[in-house]
């Protein structure tokens, strides 16, 4: 494809491409570390990446990823919208009297963003490897037991206190749970609907032409559709309506049985 | 301390250093044979300790000899000294911290109020350890059927837990912003402003008979 | 090592011992307020802190200062020999990790904050489990809309990370430098440090008065 594919799996054994397929969109913390990682292996200082090839390395993940059919979290969906909009600014030249950011400088906020991320993972790193108490410095191991009088002889902490609070404020709460109500259609009444809309059309129709009154309410759609087409098969067994399906996931057609001449 | 300005006194130093650190460091009284290993073999862990000992005479702490073990104590002039002030901390017990956390979130809370909330009964001994930690005060009495003793809590309070006011409570999002309560709460959970005025309308002044006796007795009208 | 005979020697030098013996004998860091009841009206307790802290420079344990607090700790060089089999009971997971340091580097940091830095919106239990540790605690609300909490570090995150104060963080000044711990922009517009004092100009005490309020959610890419 681009350079910047050849980049990002540039690793010292380079794995076989269906491997690369594979990888796993949940193993990274968010769009950032998934632009920080890619960064990364542009194997050049921070400073120096090229936005451009980040932006299409990041796009062309995206499209792998969706195109396994695997999950995508909207948060990574809007960073792929945002990537997308910065590769078009860094490519057209700004126009005059153009009140919107730069590419430019859209560009150096990501690699701000980045370079942020970046610098306080390794301050978390340095952190840890310090001498730590307990692990390379040691307090007293027998101390004893003289307390300063200005503390009081009961130990709780304001996070103890808290937690003792929020626990028994959730503790009464769990018993109070009702389910969510949902709107559900009956069966009955998806066939008597059905056998309505159907009439004694004997075109062929699809399911969702006969229901896009109903359709209309989004929280109902499922139950919807889950009815009528429960319904549907029903009417198909006791011979009244014929069905048909195309391809997988396409639209149901429908029409009334003709009634063979016996 | 140590006067040698050769190689061996570098060695001493060091090993001294080490031994006083392992010393320090450790839950029990060590004997020589349990240091032996962090040091130079064929060193003198006796000879050693002998020289830290007498670098620690007439300090505040002193190296003592424990059986066969060697630890770090207090002077036993300034043991007495600070003795003195000795208390014994515990952990304050789930029932007391959980009544103390609805008293200052509800206050002024009577005891069935406090009791609604935790589902349990609270024992008179709760409240009144809450009491002799100095946590929690009688604020009066609520003016309804049984005049309740309303309670609170006091600067000792706010000194302990750190918060210049009680205001300093965090409330509800920031308790569920630090994930202490879950994000699944029904909307009708609130979490009450605690109150640290003076008495409210609803209540009345503490009875000078209340100062001996805080709760009124079953039976009583 | 005190030089003086007289009668200011030997207060000198018993003070001296006090202060020994309270540090020593307490595994957390004692301040000088905590100290000051045990010895005479008017000891300069930081003085004598000083003069104990150049006793021990070179010996096996050291007098460090955390933050407000004064302990005695075993030498920073010998761990790698005092170094035990022990296992973090918990093990902090990477974004609690990074949370911690972004709290450390950006302080008062609000949880909006946070999550703008790390890109992700910061899971329930993270805040929440570095506060059970006793290394993040609430410090106030930001004078911003929403009034967000602000967290900051403890005295128990620098004795844990062996840091004198917030101006000892590794690389705190390179980051300055590069102005990465500016808040919401590059650069050349500000640069915020670590801050333990007292509440800021723009950071009011906690206040459960806007219980209505959510914290304002960060969905800025």
């Amino acid at each position: 494809m681009t350079q910047a594919e050849t980049n990002w799996f540039d690793t010292p054994a380079p794995p076989p491409a269906d491997e690369v397929l594979h990888v796993d969109v949940g193993g990274y913390e968010g769009p950032l570390d998934l632009l920080l990682d890619l960064a990364r292996r542009q194997k050049v200082d921070l400073a120096n990446i090229s936005v451009l090839a980040l932006a299409e390395q990041y796009l062309a993940f995206i499209d792998t990823v969706r195109e396994r059919r695997i999950e995508v979290a909207a948060d990574y969906l809007v960073m792929a919208a945002w990537l997308a909009y910065l590769k078009s600014r860094l490519m057209v030249p700004q126009a005059q009297g153009d009140d919107e950011p730069s590419g430019e400088m859209l560009a150096a906020m990501l690699q701000f963003r980045l370079k942020r991320l970046e610098a306080m993972r390794m301050a978390a790193s340095r952190l840890m490897n310090r001498p730590r108490l307990g692990f390379q410095i040691y307090a007293r191991g027998e101390p004893e037991p003289i307390e300063i009088a200005r503390r009081s002889i009961w130990e709780a902490s304001l996070y103890d206190l808290l937690k003792a609070y929020s626990s028994q404020r959730e503790r009464g709460i769990t018993a109070e749970y009702t389910p969510r109500l949902r709107t559900v259609w009956s069966l009955q009444d998806a066939r008597d609907i059905l056998q309505r809309l159907i009439g004694d059309s004997v075109e062929w129709v699809s399911l969702d032409a006969y229901l896009v009154d109903y359709l209309a309410r989004p929280s109902e759609r499922a139950t919807v559709r889950a009815s009528t087409f429960a319904s549907s098969l029903e009417l198909v067994r006791q011979g009244e309506i014929d069905i048909r399906q195309t391809e997988t996931f396409g639209p149901l057609f429908m029409r009334r049985r003709r009634k063979e001449p016996r | 301390m140590i006067g040698m300005e050769d190689e061996t006194g570098d060695v001493l130093r060091r090993s001294l250093r080490i031994v006083e650190a392992l010393l320090f460091a450790s839950a029990q009284p060590l004997r020589a044979a349990d240091m032996a290993p962090y040091l130079g073999e064929g060193t003198d862990v006796n000879g050693l300790l002998l020289v830290l000992q007498a670098q620690y005479e007439g300090r505040g702490i002193n190296l003592v000899r424990r059986g066969e073990g060697w630890a770090f104590r207090t002077a036993e002039d300034l043991g007495f000294l600070l003795r003195r002030e000795e208390h014994e901390t515990r952990p304050l017990s789930r029932a007391a911290l959980e009544t103390l956390s609805i008293i200052a979130y509800h206050q002024p809370a009577t005891r069935a109020e406090i009791e609604e909330v935790r589902g349990v009964a609270t024992g008179k001994g709760t409240l009144d350890l809450l009491m002799e930690a100095g946590w929690v005060r009688m604020r009066g009495r609520r003016r309804t059927a049984g005049r309740p003793v309303t309670y609170g809590t006091t600067e000792a309070f706010l000194d302990h837990f750190g918060l210049e006011a009680l205001s300093d409570l965090p409330g509800l999002d920031e308790l569920k912003g630090s994930g202490l309560l879950s994000g699944r709460l029904p909307a009708y959970l609130q979490i009450p402003l605690p109150f640290d005025g003076g008495l409210r309308d609803d209540e009345d002044p503490l009875d000078p008979s209340d100062l001996g006796d805080p709760e009124p007795e079953d039976g009583e009208i």
